[in-house]
């Protein structure tokens, strides 16, 4: 399960799309927009369409990198208000280990590759 | 020739909008398409220290070429998650 | 949130018991019975009080080490049928990297030091 | 002087119980107690080396004296999570 989506995150639903009898260890990774300077929210800019692109050959090549079974990754984009979910990921693998190391690799892959931006609060400024 | 360009966050300011046609004679590197949008030069080189390029949502090198049709991206640097 | 229960541990209520909207990264470990061979589940032996005191040292190592905000870990003993969770452990951090790190670190102290034991099939063989 | 013992996994099979209580006239080591369970030492000898000790719910070392009211637990190899 890949998704870029402007829709609030299932967050539930997105852990359990990764869930088979077949898995014993499951991580899951959740970023959310936290309280802070008493910010409501964030403004993720995005360009969805190569979003959806980089997210699916991170998870190629976590996949390949590690003995992982299933993996759902989802992040959201549009306002998303303090205390929801920007991104969740789920790896569902036979050893903790691969799992740990796939997980963690797809959250700073994100960080590093996906076409994603939190809009700087001071542009709001500028425009107030 | 028609190319499709995207601008982004900070890159988006800049231009003032998220999306321009262009024509061009011929294929072009994308980083020579993203230095002709500045009228100041030394301004071009600088941005295109941070500036990433995608053509048809995929990262490529600036050197690369850019065809007909071809969205060509702009993307300065990400802070999703 | 510390627990040692032979009940089914109650997933979601766990993993959002570390929820606050300080927090902007949650990293969940969960380990499942996994089907394999035709077994229907795992028998779990365990010595509860000390489980119990060796999760919260865990626990609270794991809190000196690094910067985390919450934590709940609950491990379950007794029969737990395929699909079924016997440990879930949630971390909430500000930063991910810590988050991480503390978590898998939880799950390979539990399986160095909880007193707690899967019984071997043969045992059952042997009864028969 | 009682001390309460508990047994488990390879341990409670190889005593056939979980829990055992026992007289001693003084404080006593705690691998002292495990290896006096033993009629044959060397058997004994060979499992102290992967069992380890736990005095009232803390792992302790095997040196450790175990007083009245204790509980002493052996602990095999674990394997939770």
């Amino acid at each position: 399960m890949i998704e870029v989506t402007e829709k609030p995150i299932e967050v539930e639903k997105v852990l359990q799309s990764v869930v088979t009898e077949k898995s014993g260890g499951f991580v899951h990774f959740i970023g959310s927009v936290r309280q802070e300077k008493g910010i409501s929210g964030l403004d993720y800019e995005c360009y969805p369409a190569m979003a959806r692109s980089i997210l699916v050959k991170i998870m190629n090549e976590a996949k390949q990198r590690w003995k992982v079974e299933r993996m759902a990754i989802v992040h959201r984009y549009g306002w998303v208000a303090v205390g929801e979910s920007s991104v969740v990921i789920a790896v569902a693998a036979e050893h903790r280990r691969e799992a740990f190391a796939a997980c963690e690799f797809v959250i700073e892959e994100i960080k590093k590759k996906a076409p994603i931006w939190k809009r700087e609060r001071f542009s709001y400024v500028q425009n107030s | 020739m028609k190319i499709h360009l995207r601008f982004f966050a900070t890159l988006c300011n800049r231009f003032g909008t998220g999306e321009q046609e262009i024509e061009i004679e011929a294929p072009q590197e994308a980083r020579e398409i993203f230095r002709s949008l500045f009228e100041d030069r030394n301004l071009a080189d600088r941005m295109i220290r941070f500036v990433r390029f995608a053509v048809n949502c995929e990262y490529v090198s600036p050197e690369t070429l850019v065809h007909d049709g071809d969205e060509l991206a702009f993307i300065p640097p990400v802070s999703g998650g």
